[in-house]
């Protein structure tokens, strides 16, 4: 085999000569290895009538039924502005990528739309695991990602927006409405994903400051709908309430067991941050009773309320109602509108400085929101709704004022310091 | 206690939607991946039934053999089209019927809510069965109950009746069964049946514990056909006892540890019990060579 | 190369509670051909089976000073014991040297099976003479004619050095020419070897035998040479008497005709 | 007899084969450098990645019989590898973010400490799918699982390792994954010149791959391995074990799994279970099926298809997708199941003869038969 051992020689030679050119690179602790963000020239193209922008949505795999709504409510959005003249006289062009509810696919296509589409900003995300996948890749090229959907908090970036709430506009509020109700006991159920584990491990913090004792502390993959054996234990353990962080189709069998297991909301009441109008039907009857913490509610008064139901009513594809993470997309683009108009330009360091200027404002379905320019937050009302017999929520219990966004908890005493300072350090 | 209770509710529902496997799987030797799908299908059709029917009471012990018979069509459509060319080859049955699966997956998000539908349970139903002090919710109950009615007609079907027979005929040795005149094609095609059928009634059980939405079927799948390896290829009781072992030992991880932990330690045990005893619980000693 | 011979004692093999061979003793030795017949269901390949290591079995199967029972196939095998089998199985998708090549492998270091094959073994190339496939070399297996797959079976026993041949059923399906053919290649290779033949053929066995075993029921019915066996009225009884099976019936007149 | 240019033994001239390897070669390592955009050849770096996967599952599948519906586990074991190993590089002496995250105070995890070390990393990404294979493979082939069973219980494995990642969100990050690296071995990895030399390193682990399924194909052991596809009892009656052929396959097909999933890490930039599932093991396996499961280049220009599909078509047409790729299994397997790279043997059949009536010719015989002891 002379010949081929030869041939072998060749290559594998000529292979390293390629990896020795191609490794003449950035090393780490160069000085340029810090260069990163700004590296990475836009290729947004804003000469045109149009401005392209990228909707990132799951429309295939398990995240297909709660994300497509979401891509439906930015295209009603995006059209709505287009009808009334388009982002600095520019209509929107928007380019809709499907994450298939896989987080790598997330990021790819992240740099797809920036670096191929060449959109000006990209909207959309649901699972905390898929914004994780985003957040870098839009730190690298120096993008806009605009997140729709409540979360763990503990995050900030200067390429992110989050137009849902972070935990001390849900989760606290939450807790202090428990607190409220004179709650002793709470029982812990959520999804196995990070959202659950974190929120879980700061409602325990916080239990402890006011007097609650947390009794139990139960997950289950998110693929997974069979809670019988963990409702069992919620049962034995005869909480005062559930504190339930469940996520998707796994809330169905959820709500199913507990029913099932004679637990009712007049002994042991559920408060939910992951079940909202969109996902109450498919549980029937069984949730009716218990309660939800969001920001926003379809049953909210306020005076742009009624028209952001009935625009979506009216729209292609609607299912008819609305809810919390669909009012928090609506407001991205619309922010983004504001944002972008407020600095005069679609580059994304002007945008953040605008941001930081001065406040940026929407009159959103759940009222006005301030943009947070250092945090990229936006203030929010906190809401208690009771799920009612038409799967609609009854709002037992509202923050007395708009709650400023405070990602990292850092107004908050009983979150130790030391813990903050690891996790600003671990972010980097 | 619970842990066992709610063990055997989990290892009946497991093993309705084991049955229909261990039907084409075990008598026919077709790996149908699609049998989840099967399953989703008997579930949406509970829902639809709701539809027309909207009493609950009434429409879930209608939808339970309407459910059996559209499950049912789809896998006899699926024979007839698809897996009749390909007994010789029952590996790839199983990719055939994964590209099955997904599709129906798709379609089935597109057509329903794609946040899922909601099958109302009969108030009969409401409640539970105190035994020794721990109350067992009766749609537990149902499904055990449910599960034992499907097994126990199952096997008076293969048993008794001449259809059953020849099935077992075919099984056993097809082309002497040809030659005895039966008609194999027809008893493949009404296996089939009976087993995707059989998929569609569990879907009704399922749609009553867990979400009705496209991606349910999969979560039963892979646990299915293990049940059934691990009962012993086309032993009917086999499968009953591994089914209730893996739902058993569900419960009790899941009481021990977390619900996740548990579906790992379920795996693992029946992936080692099936290493030790790859032919399964029960096998039929044969003298095939080669 | 002679001396150790095969012997069989007292051979058992249950299914499940049916007895299957039940206490089956003989031998047989280099240089003769020897035969193994009786009805269906007599045991006949259940007793290879066993001797091959393919189903559990008591008692003894001894060549030379080795003991085979009890061991698996692969090491059978290597001691020497070779089969083919009643439908010849041969690799369809190899060619005839392919077949040949990994027949002759086993004697060849782990390492040496991770190159390509170059030039023909010259064990295969008389293996290939010794049974008229020299002409097939490059054709795949799966379209020789029945009669060349047998062959093949044979020559891949050749290759593979066995001491022990058994062959079930060899000539099923050929035609006289072809058994003529094979019958004068199993009496050539059994100068050096023992060949230990299962036949429903009784033309076959009174042309090319040297020495026989009838069984029945699991039982050694009678033993000797052809014409010893024919003239046993055991033999006679059974093949005659209670005519059960259509084959039992053929072998019957088959027999008759011969007596 | 098409069916034996299909299974893949009636060769191509091997120095035909090795020309093609060397064609791909220059279009991977040379051409698509300089004709592709970042965004495309970091894609077709993935591709590559689920190519080398590929490659080994066209080894121990489409000639050894065995369909691995696990390869998910293995490639999970060479990216997780990486991907810690990464993972710390970028976090320095800090313990990971995301471990911060869900239990503050708690140490770095006993298992993360030896992947600080390049040198064990890289021996891990090697070793860790040779051993776990080695040990599976020998206690299944020894009890003589295969067939189905063996696909579901590798199916199952993968099912099993990804719930557990899930569940052990603290110390794999779960469902999450690991993402967010900014050094490969000490290069910055958002550096074009970097990014292009991990594309290349990728691109020239795939050619090594297929030059070693290529040896192996030629060799003796590659047509003992198709000998024991077809019928392995008649193997060991020629004194081989054929446990021990097709353990050999099946850890070279785990290693390559493994390699593919190494590489994966730092051009994807991400790794979650849901990569390793079952969902992702039975698409590897789509590929491999599309390009022809027996033959050298059909499971990895399979692969790199499907890939390209799932991206391209998955942004044009995300609704059809499913249904393109579930078709794609039905049509391929029902009519081709040898793979688009028998079309060419098969139309040269056409011509020599009238098509016959059934669609698929049956082979396979290894199948049909199931575990006895």
């Amino acid at each position: 085999m002379f010949s081929t051992s030869k041939r072998m020689r060749a290559l594998v030679a000529s292979s390293a000569a390629a990896l020795l050119l191609a490794g003449c690179g950035a090393r780490a602790g160069d000085d340029t290895a810090a260069a990163g963000s700004s590296a990475a020239a836009s290729c947004v193209d804003t000469s045109g009538a149009t401005i392209k922008l990228g909707f990132l949505n799951s429309l295939t795999g398990g995240m297909a039924i709660s994300e497509k709504t979401v891509s439906n409510v930015l295209h009603m959005a995006a059209d709505e502005i287009n009808a009334s003249g388009g982002i600095l006289d520019k209509k929107i062009e928007y380019v809709q990528e499907d994450g298939a509810t896989d987080w790598p696919t997330f990021a790819e296509k992240t740099e797809k739309l920036l670096t191929q589409d060449c959109v000006a900003a990209i909207f959309g995300g649901w699972t905390s695991s898929s914004r994780k996948a985003v957040k870098p890749v839009v730190e690298k090229l120096n993008g806009l990602f605009f997140y729709p959907v409540q979360y763990e908090g503990l995050e900030s970036s200067p390429n992110i927006y989050y137009t849902g709430a972070t935990t001390n506009q849900q989760i606290i509020p939450a807790m202090d409405f428990l607190a409220s109700k004179g709650v002793k006991t709470l029982f812990l159920a959520g999804s196995d994903y990070v959202f659950p584990r974190t929120a879980n491990a700061i409602i325990k913090l916080y239990a402890a400051k006011l007097g609650i004792k947390i009794v139990g502390e139960e997950y289950v993959p998110l693929d997974k709908d069979d809670w019988t054996s963990q409702v069992a234990k919620i049962a034995a353990a005869k909480p005062d309430f559930i504190f339930n962080t469940i996520n998707g189709s796994s809330n169905v069998g959820f709500i199913k067991a507990y029913y099932d297991a004679g637990l009712t909301p007049a002994k042991t009441p559920i408060i939910s941050v992951s079940i909202a109008e969109e996902e109450a039907p498919a549980m029937g009857h069984e949730v009716t009773g218990n309660y939800a913490s969001w920001n926003y509610f379809q049953s909210l008064k306020t005076d742009t309320n009624p028209k952001f139901i009935e625009s979506w009513k009216a729209y292609p594809n609607s299912s008819g109602v609305t809810s919390d993470p669909m009012e928090a997309a609506y407001i991205s683009l619309y922010l983004y509108k504001s944002l972008v108009e407020a600095a005069g330009s679609f580059d994304v360091d002007k945008v953040n400085a605008a941001a930081k200027a001065k406040p940026i404002t929407f009159d959103a379905p759940e009222g006005k929101v301030t943009l947070d320019g250092e945090n990229h937050h936006i203030s929010k009302p906190g809401h208690i709704g009771r799920i009612n017999a038409d799967n609609q929520f009854d709002i037992v219990w509202a923050s007395d004022k708009f709650i400023e966004p405070d990602p990292y908890l850092e107004g908050y005493d009983w979150f130790p310091a030391d813990i903050r300072k690891q996790l600003t350090d671990a972010a980097g | 206690m619970a842990p066992l209770l709610n063990g055997s509710a989990q290892g009946a529902l497991l093993l309705l939607a084991a049955l229909g496997l261990s039907l084409t799987f075990g008598q026919m030797g077709v790996i149908n991946m699609a049998h989840g799908e099967f399953l989703m299908i008997g579930a949406f059709s509970a829902y639809l039934v709701q539809q027309v029917i909207s009493a609950s009471d009434l429409s879930i012990p209608v939808a339970l053999p309407v459910a059996f018979v559209v499950a049912g069509l789809f896998g006899l459509v699926l024979e007839v089209t698809i897996i009749r060319w390909m007994y010789r080859r029952p590996l790839d049955t199983l990719l055939v019927t994964v590209g099955v699966g997904l599709i129906l997956q798709q379609a089935a998000l597109q057509i329903f809510p794609s946040q899922g539908v909601p099958v109302e349970k009969p108030s009969w139903l409401d409640g539970q069965l105190t035994v020794l002090g721990y109350g067992w919710p009766l749609r537990q109950v149902f499904t055990i109950l449910l599960a034992s009615v499907c097994v126990a007609v199952l096997s008076a079907w293969l048993k008794y009746t001449s259809f059953g027979r020849r099935i077992r005929a075919t099984v056993h040795n097809r082309d002497l069964a040809e030659t005895a005149g039966i008609s194999t094609r027809t008893v493949d095609r009404l296996t089939f049946f009976v087993g995707s059928g059989l998929a569609g009634v569990a879907g009704v059980a399922a749609s009553l514990i867990g979400g009705t939405n496209s991606q349910m079927g999969a979560q039963y799948i892979i646990p299915a056909f293990l049940v059934v390896a691990a009962g012993g290829i086309g032993q009917l009781k086999g499968t009953i006892i591994a089914a209730w072992a893996v739902g058993v030992a569900l419960a009790f991880f899941a009481y021990w540890t977390t619900g996740s932990l548990a579906q790992v330690l379920a795996f693992i045990l029946v992936i080692v019990f099936l290493q030790l005893r790859p032919q399964g619980l029960f096998t039929v000693r044969t003298r095939s060579l080669v | 190369m002679t001396g150790a011979s095969l012997v069989v004692t007292d051979l058992r093999v249950e299914f499940s509670g049916f007895v299957a061979v039940g206490g089956v003793s003989f031998d047989a030795h280099p240089g003769e051909v020897r035969f193994l017949i009786g009805p269906n269901g007599a045991g006949k390949t259940t007793c290879i089976d066993a001797i091959t290591g393919l189903t559990k079995a008591t008692g003894s199967a001894r060549h030379g000073d080795q003991e085979l029972l009890g061991r698996p196939v692969h090491k059978i095998v290597r001691l020497g014991v070779g089969r083919t089998f009643q439908t010849a199985s041969v690799f369809d998708e190899l060619t005839v040297l392919q077949n040949l090549d990994i027949a002759a492998g086993r004697h060849r270091s782990s390492f040496s099976l991770l190159r390509a094959r170059r030039g023909v073994d010259p064990s295969i190339e008389h293996a290939l003479e010794e049974t008229g496939l020299t002409g097939e070399l490059t054709t795949p297996a799966g379209i020789l004619s029945h009669g060349q797959k047998q062959w093949l079976e044979i020559a891949m026993l050749l290759v593979q050095d066995a001491k022990v041949l058994l062959l079930d059923e060899p000539v099923a399906g050929m035609s006289q020419d072809e058994r003529t053919a094979t019958g004068e290649l199993l009496q050539r290779i059994a100068a050096k070897r023992i060949v230990l033949v299962v036949e429903h053929d009784m033309d076959f066995m009174r042309r090319f035998a040297t020495r026989v075993t009838v069984l029945h029921q699991g039982q050694v019915l009678s033993q000797g040479t052809v014409a010893e066996v024919q003239a046993d009225p055991k033999v006679q009884e059974v093949y005659l008497g209670t005519a059960g099976a259509a084959t039992t019936a053929a072998m019957a007149v088959v027999l008759e005709k011969e007596g | 007899m098409t069916k034996n240019q299909e299974s893949g033994m009636t060769k191509m001239k091997p120095w035909i084969s090795l020309g093609g390897i060397g064609v791909l070669a220059v279009l991977l390592l040379a051409v698509a450098p300089l004709v592709l955009s970042d965004h495309w050849l970091n894609n077709l770096g993935k591709y590559s990645c689920w190519a080398i996967a590929a490659v080994g599952i066209g080894l121990a599948w489409g000639r050894g019989g065995m369909l691995v519906m696990g390869q998910g586990v293995f490639f999970a074991l060479g990216a997780y590898s990486m991907a810690m190993h990464l993972t710390l590089e970028t976090a320095g002496d800090r313990v990971p973010g995301f471990m911060v995250l869900y239990d503050p105070l708690a140490p770095l995890p006993m298992f993360w400490e030896p992947f600080r070390s390049t040198g064990f990393t890289l021996l891990a990404i090697v070793l860790l799918p040779v051993v776990v294979a080695g040990a599976l493979g020998y206690a299944l082939f020894k009890r003589r699982v295969k067939g189905a069973y063996f696909a579901i219980l590798t199916q199952a494995l993968a099912v099993a390792l990804a719930t557990l990642i899930s569940s052990t969100i603290r110390e794999t990050g779960g469902d999450t994954g690991l993402s967010d690296f900014k050094y490969f071995f000490g290069f910055v990895l958002n550096d074009p010149a970097n990014r292009l030399m991990v594309y290349l390193i990728a691109a020239g682990l795939l050619i090594v791959c297929l030059l070693a399924v290529w040896q192996f194909y030629r060799s003796r052991f590659g047509e003992l391995l198709v000998a024991t596809r077809d019928a392995e009892e008649r193997v060991r009656f020629l004194g081989y074990d054929p446990a021990n052929v097709k353990l050999v396959a099946f850890v070279v097909s785990a290693l390559m799994a493994s390699i593919g999933g190494a590489m994966f890490v730092p051009i994807v930039g991400i790794i979650t279970p849901a990569e390793i599932g079952a969902a992702a093991s039975i698409l590897m396996i789509a590929g491999v099926a599309l390009g022809g499961r027996a033959s050298l280049f059909g499971p990895a220009l399979g692969a790199m298809a499907v890939g390209w599909g799932q991206s391209s078509l998955g942004s044009t047409w995300p609704d059809g997708w499913p249904y393109v790729l579930g078709l794609l299994f039905i049509v391929v397997i029902l009519f081709l199941p040898y793979g688009l790279s028998s079309l060419p043997a098969r139309f040269a059949a056409l011509r020599r003869r009238p098509p016959k009536e059934q669609p698929a010719p049956a082979p396979a015989p290894a199948e049909l038969e199931e575990v006895h002891s």
